[in-house]
Formats: structure tokens, C-alpha cells, sequence
């Protein structure tokens, strides 16, 4: 975990609003897939971080990708970075998937929205991806996941793949994962909680909240739990720290 | 300059600190999670989270927003209570060359007093007693504004207290002198201010509070120049120290603090931008003394009046 | 959305406003200065520096000085006194179709009501009582934090007064809404807030106060929060009309405190970053009204709640 | 008077600390010598205008010349832009120098630490300049100066010109101009009110004070003057607004 100057290597816009930059960082060794970052505003008006997750890790040449939507004010703000810039970053942060576990096991990666990126990463590490995405109607980040597993699309408008969520996708590709990997909007992971109960198979869920210290110390970024958390001993996890990776069965998502 | 080494202890109510910068209270948990960016023995003192007698888990999240150069947050106090604070965070603190400062929360007199009573028996070295606190339903905020509340539960938490007791005050009231002479006359060692000021952030996307918990205090840069003000004016009012807090976030910050008449600072939100921000304030202020030539920092404590 | 127009008129105490943006008083002048830059008609109300019975020279310099995501201001209330602003800056004022507020400063009931007296013979639509300067040392701020004394003066200046009066009321106060009943139950058509909020700087190179008046009032995104949840605690404490400001920037901002609760707001410190923000201010909330599909402005006042 | 988006055109260190900015702006026409600009940070966090003089107007290319001395986080700021980069600034603002009435006369023009760039632009537009200016020990603008008149030069460490102050060359050089323009610190302008009054020639005086909105409107920035102003009627004259350049009979110095 360091706080450091981030040099901007390379940015380009990938899809409508979506970026993927390029920052070369000290820690970069460390970062495990599922785990992010906190990147700073430079204006200092704006104070609080915002947590990016690790899209890509290059171990040899020290750098990260980031893939983001660009949101509010921060994220427009590293729209305009180009190489040469830098930024203030704090990483890598959080537990991250557990590949090492189900490296050997056929897992699907299942991602909705914006919760895509912290996918890639992992399917990397593991020898059997595949994945399970869904998009509202542009795609991004297709070809990257294409050349690591087999990809099961669904989009709401229907123009690519199946026609609906990634449910949908799930189940008309029939796909009957060891385990699953999932990262994306509140409903999407209360629906694949009760689904991966249903297939009886280990789900792991990324989850997301609003963050200021990003290392545990605030309690700001809790998410509830069904038992008594380790920190605080009352079933109030901090995603920053504990998480963002939580056991599906472990998280309360009502 | 070179071999010119200016004083930085500072004595509150009997304790030393070696420099005059404590962690403020709820940015710093119990040090643990910064300890693994820098050494804690660096800091006069570290501040708790606020800790009460059984585990609280907080406000529901949305907990915290962004404001312009600050933030709102509405933790709600969450803490694991004072049986696991007392087996697993004080001993970790024990191991920094520190001053460790408690600060305790509670919905009622008895609560605090079950905290106070625990702390008797540790080797904190002082407490703090969070009156101030805009998050909670009851007890917090309630007792802060209220004089004879202040008062009547500083004297209560000092009968019980074996540490100095330092009063921890909310900037949402009309004249904070009122309240620092109120802790003073309760029998208080030291006072700290200032809590947050109580705000709320609307989502007009959603046309929803930004915040679960609809208002929660604002911290940061923004609210330092009234944190400066409330400092210069208690500081004035009162002949107990003072412990500046509100928008710190570099040496300059506290040495603002303390010539308004801090004897020492709280680094609270500044934290969470950089978490060495408390140890770059602690050399913030050496700096400015040698630059100055100033021998002692407590020289410079409540000079600009 | 082509044809889409939203309905932006807002009515306060019968006073119908074209849109709910006004100038915050100190901030704008009586407008001259800013009707160079743009048709000061696009405005819900401009309203005036506060006046007073006779000239004020207001404060010494440094009467500003420069805090996170805001300033600090001592002005002092310099104003040319009533005799001027009728002759001089009511005519110009006349000139455009828009409200014309008149801000009343004093140092006691009988200053005050000196110029109550004479607005009364002037077409001035409304007038706004300040009684939470911070920066005078009688009068000012002593009325606004003091219930007994914000019902007492509403009942004067609404018995000479011939225009709608509203009562602008300080932040620095335990209780809002005290305050804000106090002026419904003094008779105030409606309130008006937040006012500044009392800060301090210090330079800590030449050791001196920042201020020449020492303290000042906060203004500008810095205080937002604030001054939103006080917009939302009075709007819910009384039923006339609040008109709420603090921080308002961008039409996004002002749309957060119309849910929050204001019939209309006031855009202050913004206008020395951009002396065309109020009107910006004021085609943003229609941007808003029209990306929403909102019919009319009132639809959204106080709908967060 | 106009807020806008200004283009880089240029940028250089001229001396320690000293910077020299060159702006497109669309008022360079309109402005007059001793008026100034206010620049705005790009901070959000800054929020107040950073007034600077105009040193030099190219009027043919639409240009404005500024020169400002590293003061605080704002002119840090601007000391990082460069070509192609933007600021947002407002002016022309104040009255300037009355360079049309004392056109034929010999004017001396008298600047002392940062206040000398107000001055070049007014020796340009007179027809008989000459400059008295005081520096602690670096030079600046001395070139400038020189293509357009004599420069008696001062310096506090005697490492040119007269050792001393701005009033001391002047005296050194026995000069007895027709009238004087100044800027400069207050003890300077304090000396040279005696020293105009003792030589009985008119002096103008260009005063510095904070300000918030530049144009008149928010009575931040005022000076003491012997007469009741034209404005509040209260001896408070706005500088922004009334001046920045008052004659110095009507300001009250003490
Ligand atoms: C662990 C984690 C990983 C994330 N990974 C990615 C990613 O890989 N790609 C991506 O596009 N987005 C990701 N997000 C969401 C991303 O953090 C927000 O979109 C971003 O912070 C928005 O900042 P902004 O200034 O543009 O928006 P604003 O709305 O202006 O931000 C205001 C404040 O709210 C916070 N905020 C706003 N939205 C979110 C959110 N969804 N989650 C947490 N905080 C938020 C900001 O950090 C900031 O403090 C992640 C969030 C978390 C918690
Ligand atoms: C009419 C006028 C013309 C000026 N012309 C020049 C010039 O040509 N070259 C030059 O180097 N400087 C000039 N100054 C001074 C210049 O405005 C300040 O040095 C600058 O604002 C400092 O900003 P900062 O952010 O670097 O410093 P900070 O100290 O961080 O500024 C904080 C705040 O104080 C204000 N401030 C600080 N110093 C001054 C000052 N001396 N006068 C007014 N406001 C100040 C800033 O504008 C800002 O609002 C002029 C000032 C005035 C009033
Ligand atoms: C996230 C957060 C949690 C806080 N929790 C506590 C707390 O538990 N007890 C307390 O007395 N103050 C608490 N505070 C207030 C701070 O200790 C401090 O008084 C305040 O934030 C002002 O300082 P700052 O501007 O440097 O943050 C909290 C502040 C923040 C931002
Ligand atoms: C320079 C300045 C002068 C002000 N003068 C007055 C005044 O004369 N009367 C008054 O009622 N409020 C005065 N105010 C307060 C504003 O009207 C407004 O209430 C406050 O600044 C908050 O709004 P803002 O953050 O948009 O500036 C002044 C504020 C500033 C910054
Ligand atoms: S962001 Fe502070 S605990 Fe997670
Ligand atoms: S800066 Fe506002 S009147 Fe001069």
C-alpha cells in the first residue's frame, strides 16, 4: 500500500464515456486482480478519492490499466490526462478475488455495467475463464475478455448477444460454472446470489460504496453482513478493507 | 539554521506530547491501518474512534459525501465497544511512543460513565468525551449544546475519570464560550473543538438526501476558518488548553491554529487525501519554527490576539 | 424537448418573481456594476447592498481574504445611506424589469426603521432586514441571534413597513428554526438565509489577524452544506415563504436547496468568480426543469424531505 | 470589460520569481496603460481573482503582456502555463494613468519592487518618459525600460545604480520631471506624496488592495481619500473601480 505520484503512460477512450488509462506505479508487483485504487483530484476542491478498480496488471513494466465511465466532476477531470501528466494515487487497496483457489477451476466471470474491469485481471490468473456480460448496448472491453474465454453476452437493447440481462445470458448458453466471480449493479448481484444458491456453486461478489480514507480507518464504506464483522463485530464490513471481494452468502444484500 | 532544533513538546493537563499533533478523532481508527504507512511514534498522540460500552453499528450508508474543499459524514459512530477496543486496540497502540487519547461516546450519562470506568483501569493517557457528535439520535449533539448539560456531564465524567478529561465541542452553537466556560466549570483538564458542523447534500439526480442519515457534520478545509474563530474565541474564554481541529491539512494550517491559542491540533479529514498527512503536519510546524527561528513552539501558542 | 418550457415564475409573500434567482445583498452592488455585463431583466429580483439611515464608512482594509472553496468578508457595511441610494440607485434599478429588494442594515431599532420609513415612500418591491452581519459591532448580528429580539424587530419594521419584509437570518446560532418562527411570529412575510458565517484567518508570516476587523463572514461553496440544511430545517419550522442561499454556483446548486425547500435563492460570492453566474444560475435550473420534464418550477420546492 | 477564456501565447522567467505572460485577449484594444486584469485559478478551491497590471498592450496581434512576481498558490499556478494552455480573466479593469493629459510633459515614472510593470505600457503612450525604479538587487524589465527612456535605477544593496531607494536616485540625478507616475510599495508612495508636494508637480498613484469582484460592486478593495468619495460618500474610494490610479493629494496615506 503506497501513496504515491502516478505516471499517466497512455490513455485512450475505449467505448461513450469510458476510458482506459495506463499508470505506471511503484506497487504495481503487489496489485492482485479485484483489488483497486484510489485516485485524487488534483483540484483541491475536491477531496475525497475515487476508487478505480485494477483492470490490468503489467508486473515487468510496473503499470496498471484502469478502465472508468466517466461519472462526475473527478473522473472528467482524468478524462484529460495525457502521457506525461501524473497523478496522486493510493494502492493497491482491498483483498481481491481468490484466484489462487480457483485458479484450475472452470469459473465465470460475471459483470454488468461498469463492474466489467476488475474482471480482466482475474481471468488472466485462472486457467478455465469464461464470462458472463452484459451491457446496456455499447460493448467495451470485448476483444481483451474474447481472448482469454469464451464470452456469453447479453445487452438490454438486444444489439448484441442475448437480449436482456446476464441472467438471461446465463441461462440460455446453459452455463453451469465450478464457481463465478461477479462484479456489477446491486440487482444484478441480488439475482446471481439467489441463482448461484440454486446452482449450489461458490459466488464471490465485488462491492462498491462510497469511500474517504480507503484503507479501513473511517468506517465510512460498510456493507452489512450476516454475521458479526471481524472489525467492528457488528455484521458492518468495510468493503475498502475487508472487501471489495465478499463470499455472496456472506453479504447481506437485502 | 543548521543545528538550530526548536522545542516541540507541549503539556496538556500534565501530559507531554513530543510534538503538538494528535490524529482527530474517527479519521484514524486506532492507528493501525496508518501504522503501515509510518512510524505512530512520530505524533504527539493518536485519537481513537469514539468507543462506548457495547458495539454500535452506525448509520445506514450513504455515510459520507463529497462538499466543495470538504465532506459530510454520517458514520454514526460504529465501534466494537470497549471490551474489544480495551483487548485489541490499546494494546497495539502500546507499542508506538505515543500518547494515546480515547475518545468515548455514549447515548447517555451512564454510558459514558460505563466507558469512562473500563478506561480507569488501562493505561490510556487521556480521554476525550465526544459531546459533539451530530450523527447520533440521542446523547452527542444533544448534551454539546446545552451548557448546564456540558457541565453537569463534565463533572460527572470526572468524578469517575482516572485520566485528564478533555471536553470535545460542537461548533453548532451560538457562542462556543458559553460552552468551553460550561466544560471549564465542570471541572474539564483540556477542551477540544471543533466536531463538525452540521450539514446535508441533496442527490438532485435522485431528488434524495445524499446522505442516509439526511445531515451529517462537515469536516475539511472548508470549515477551517470557523474552527480558527471558535479556537481564538475559547481559547480566550477559558485558562485550560486548547486542542485545535477543523480543516488541517498542513503545518501552515496548525501553526494558524496555534497562534489563535491552540496548544495542539487534530488532523482529521486531511488524512484520507494522504495518509501522512498527521506526520507532514508534526514536520510542517518544525519547519516553520526554524524558518523562523523560533525556539519553542509554545511560543507562538495565542501570540496573534 | 423542443416547445418544452417550464414555467419558472415563483411568488413570494405576492411578489411575483419571473424566475427564483436573485443577487445575495453585499455581493452585487445595487447592480450597476453588473448591468454591464448583462440584462439585469433576466433576474427573478436583484437585491441591494444593505443601507442605512445615514452614510457608513464600513471597516478598514484587509477587509477580505481568501479561505478553501470560500472568503471571508469584513466589509463593514460601507453605504452611501438612504438619501443616495433613493436619488441615485433606485432610478438605475428602475430601469429593469426585474423585483427590487432593498437590504436594510442598522445599529438599532430606530436606525433600521429610519429606512423602512423612507423606502416606504419608494416603489422598492421588498424589502430584506439584516439582522446577521457579522461584521458590525451593535446592531447586526446581536438582533439575529436572540429570538426575543428577531420577534421584536420583525414587529417593528412590519409595522412602519409599506413593502413585504423578509428577515434575513444568521447561521451562527444553535437553533435555526427558533430563529425562523421568532420571524413568522414577529409577522416577516418570509426569511431569507444563510448569512455568513463567523470565521477568522490568520497570517502566520506577519503573525497579524488576516482581517483588519479581525473576524469575518464566511461565504461561498465552502458553506453549502450549511447552509442547506438550514434551508431545509426553517422551510420545515414555518410556513412563509424561505429564500435560501450559501454557496450557490451553478443552477445545479440552487436546484439543491429549491428541494431543500426554498421558494427562491440568492447567488453571492459566485458573482466575483463570474459576474454572469446569477444569470447563469437562473437558465440552469431552467436546463434542469427542462431536462427533467418539469413543468414548473414550484413542482420541485421542497420535494426532498 | 469582459470575462473570458484567454489563450497562452507565452511564457518566460525574466528574474528570480519574476514571470513575464504574454495573453490573447479580446479587450487588448480597449486597454490603457495602469489598468489591470483580475486571472482566475483553476482551482475550484481558489476562489477569488488574482489582480495583475497590464505591463504591455500589442493592440495590431490583441495581446496583453503581464509580469508578476511568485507571490502565493495562485501565481504559482499560472507560473505553470504555457502555450496552448487557457486562463479565465476579466478586464480591462480601473481607470489607468492619464497618459493623454501629460503626453507632452516629461513624466517621470517611478516603480519600485513589483510595482515597476503598471509603468512600461504608460512610458510607451508618452512622449517624454523617464523611470526612476527601485529593486532590492536582481533587475527586471531594465531592458524595456531602457529602449524608451532613462532609467535611474536604485537597489537596496547598491549592486547598481544608486545604493538606496527609488528617492535617492532621483536625488542622486537631480531630476525635476513635470509630473510623476507611481507604483509601488506603501513607504514609497508615503515618501514620493512629500517629495511631489515639495516639488509642487502633480503625482499620480497607482494602490494595491485585495479584492473580490474587481468591478465596483462588492467595496472590498478601498483606500482612504482626504474627500468624501464619489460612490459610498464616505471617503472610501473603490480601487478596483475608482482607481487603481488616484492622484496623490486625494489619498490618505496615513
Ligand atoms: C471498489 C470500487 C471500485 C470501483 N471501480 C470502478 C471502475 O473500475 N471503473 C469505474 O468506472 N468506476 C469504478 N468505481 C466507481 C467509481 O469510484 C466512481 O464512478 C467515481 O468515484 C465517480 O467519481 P466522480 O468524481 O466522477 O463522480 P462524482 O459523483 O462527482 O463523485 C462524488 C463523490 O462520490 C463518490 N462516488 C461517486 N460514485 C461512486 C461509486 N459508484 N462508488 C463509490 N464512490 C462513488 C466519488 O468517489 C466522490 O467521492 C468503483 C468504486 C468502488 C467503490
Ligand atoms: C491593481 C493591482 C495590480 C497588481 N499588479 C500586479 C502586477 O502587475 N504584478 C504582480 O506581481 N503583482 C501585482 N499585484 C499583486 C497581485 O495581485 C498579488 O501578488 C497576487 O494576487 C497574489 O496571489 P497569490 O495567489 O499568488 O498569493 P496568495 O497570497 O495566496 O493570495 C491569496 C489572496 O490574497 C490576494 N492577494 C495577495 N497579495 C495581494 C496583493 N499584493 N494585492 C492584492 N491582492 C493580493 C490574492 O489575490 C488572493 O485573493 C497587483 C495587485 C493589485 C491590487
Ligand atoms: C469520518 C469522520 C468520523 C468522525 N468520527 C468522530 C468520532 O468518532 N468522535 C469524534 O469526537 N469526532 C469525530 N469526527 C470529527 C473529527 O474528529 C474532527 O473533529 C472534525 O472532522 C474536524 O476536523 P477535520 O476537518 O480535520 O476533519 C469524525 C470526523 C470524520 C470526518
Ligand atoms: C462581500 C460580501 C458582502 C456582503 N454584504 C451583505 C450585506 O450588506 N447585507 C447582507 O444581508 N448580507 C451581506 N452578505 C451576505 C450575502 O448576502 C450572503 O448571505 C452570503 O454571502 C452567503 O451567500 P454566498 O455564499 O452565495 O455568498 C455579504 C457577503 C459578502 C461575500
Ligand atoms: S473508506 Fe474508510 S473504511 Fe473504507
Ligand atoms: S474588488 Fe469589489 S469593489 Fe473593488
Amino acid at each position: 500500500m503506497k501513496k504515491e505520484t502516478a505516471a499517466v503512460i497512455y490513455q485512450e477512450t475505449i467505448a461513450e464515456n469510458i476510458k482506459s488509462l495506463v499508470l505506471r506505479v511503484s506497487f504495481a508487483g503487489e496489485a492482485v486482480p479485484g483489488q483497486f485504487i484510489s485516485l485524487y483530484s488534483a483540484d483541491k476542491s475536491r477531496m475525497l478519492p475515487r476508487p478505480i478498480s485494477i483492470c490490468q496488471v503489467n508486473r515487468e513494466a510496473g503499470t496498471l490499466r484502469l478502465v472508468y465511465r466517466l461519472a462526475g466532476a473527478g473522473t472528467r477531470e482524468f478524462a484529460e490526462l495525457v502521457p506525461g501528466d501524473s497523478v496522486e494515487v493510493l494502492g493497491p487497496l482491498g483483498n481481491g478475488f481468490p484466484v489462487e483457489e480457483y485458479k484450475d477451476k472452470n469459473v465465470l466471470l460475471i459483470g454488468g455495467g461498469i463492474g466489467i474491469p476488475p474482471l480482466l485481471q482475474a481471468a488472466y490468473e485462472l486457467d478455465h475463464p469464461s464470462f458472463a456480460v452484459g451491457y446496456r448496448s455499447e460493448t467495451y472491453l470485448y476483444e481483451d475478455m474474447q481472448a482469454v474465454g469464451n464470452v456469453y453476452v447479453s445487452t438490454e437493447d438486444g444489439s448484441l448477444g442475448t437480449k436482456g440481462n446476464v441472467l438471461d445470458a446465463i441461462r440460455e448458453h446453459d452455463v453451469h460454472p465450478d464457481a463465478a466471480f461477479a462484479c456489477g449493479p446491486l440487482p444484478m448481484l441480488r439475482a446471481l446470489k439467489v441463482w448461484a444458491e440454486n446452482e449450489n456453486i461458490p459466488l464471490y461478489i465485488s462491492m462498491e460504496e462510497r469511500m474517504a480514507c480507503g484503507v479501513g480507518a473511517c468506517l465510512a464504506c460498510v456493507c452489512k453482513t450476516t454475521d458479526v464483522d471481524g472489525h467492528s463485530h457488528v455484521k458492518n464490513a468495510r468493503i475498502c478493507k475487508d472487501g471489495p471481494v465478499f463470499p455472496a452468502k456472506e453479504v447481506d444484500l437485502t | 539554521m543548521s543545528g538550530f532544533e526548536p522545542k516541540t513538546e507541549v503539556n496538556i493537563a500534565g501530559v507531554v506530547l513530543k510534538n503538538p499533533v494528535m490524529t482527530a478523532s474517527g479519521t484514524f481508527g486506532s492507528g493501525m491501518e496508518y501504522g503501515e504507512f509510518f512510524d505512530l511514534s512520530k505524533l504527539g498522540a493518536v485519537v481513537t474512534k469514539g468507543v462506548a460500552d457495547v458495539p454500535w453499528p452506525g448509520n445506514p450508508t450513504p455515510r459520507i459525501a463529497e462538499t466543495a474543499s470538504g465532506m459530510l459524514n454520517a458514520i454514526g459512530l460504529q465501534n466494537p465497544g470497549i471490551d474489544v477496543f480495551i483487548s485489541r486496540d490499546l494494546p497495539y497502540l502500546a507499542k508506538y511512543d505515543t500518547k494515546v487519547i480515547v475518545n468515548v461516546c455514549g447515548h447517555s450519562e451512564e454510558e459514558y460513565l460505563n466507558v469512562v470506568r473500563r478506561l480507569a483501569e488501562t493505561d490510556a493517557d487521556m480521554l476525550e468525551i465526544n459531546i459533539s457528535c451530530p450523527n447520533v439520535k440521542e446523547g452527542g449533539i444533544a448534551f454539546g449544546t446545552d451548557p448546564k448539560a456540558v457541565e453537569a456531564i463534565t463533572k460527572a465524567v470526572k468524578r469517575e475519570a482516572k485520566q485528564p478529561v478533555i471536553m470535545k465541542l460542537s461548533p453548532n452553537v451560538t457562542d462556543i464560550k458559553v460552552m468551553a466556560r460550561a466544560a471549564e466549570a465542570g471541572g474539564a483538564d483540556a477542551i477540544s473543538l471543533i466536531n463538525t458542523l452540521t450539514g446535508m447534500k441533496i442527490d438532485i439526480e435522485r431528488g434524495k438526501f445524499a446522505l442516509a442519515n439526511r445531515t451529517g457534520g462537515l469536516s475539511g478545509p472548508a470549515i477551517k476558518p470557523v474552527a480558527v474563530r471558535m479556537v481564538y474565541e475559547a481559547s480566550h474564554a477559558v485558562s485550560i488548553p486548547v486542542i485545535g481541529m477543523g480543516g488541517i491539512t498542513t503545518g501552515e494550517d496548525a501553526v494558524e491554529f496555534l497562534m489563535a491559542g491552540a496548544r495542539a491540533v487534530s488532523v482529521g479529514t486531511a488524512n484520507f487525501r494522504d495518509p501522512l498527512a498527521s506526520l507532514k503536519v508534526a514536520e510542517g510546524i518544525r519547519d516553520f519554527l526554524v524558518r523562523k527561528q523560533i525556539g519553542d513552539v509554545n511560543d507562538i501558542v495565542g501570540i496573534v490576539s
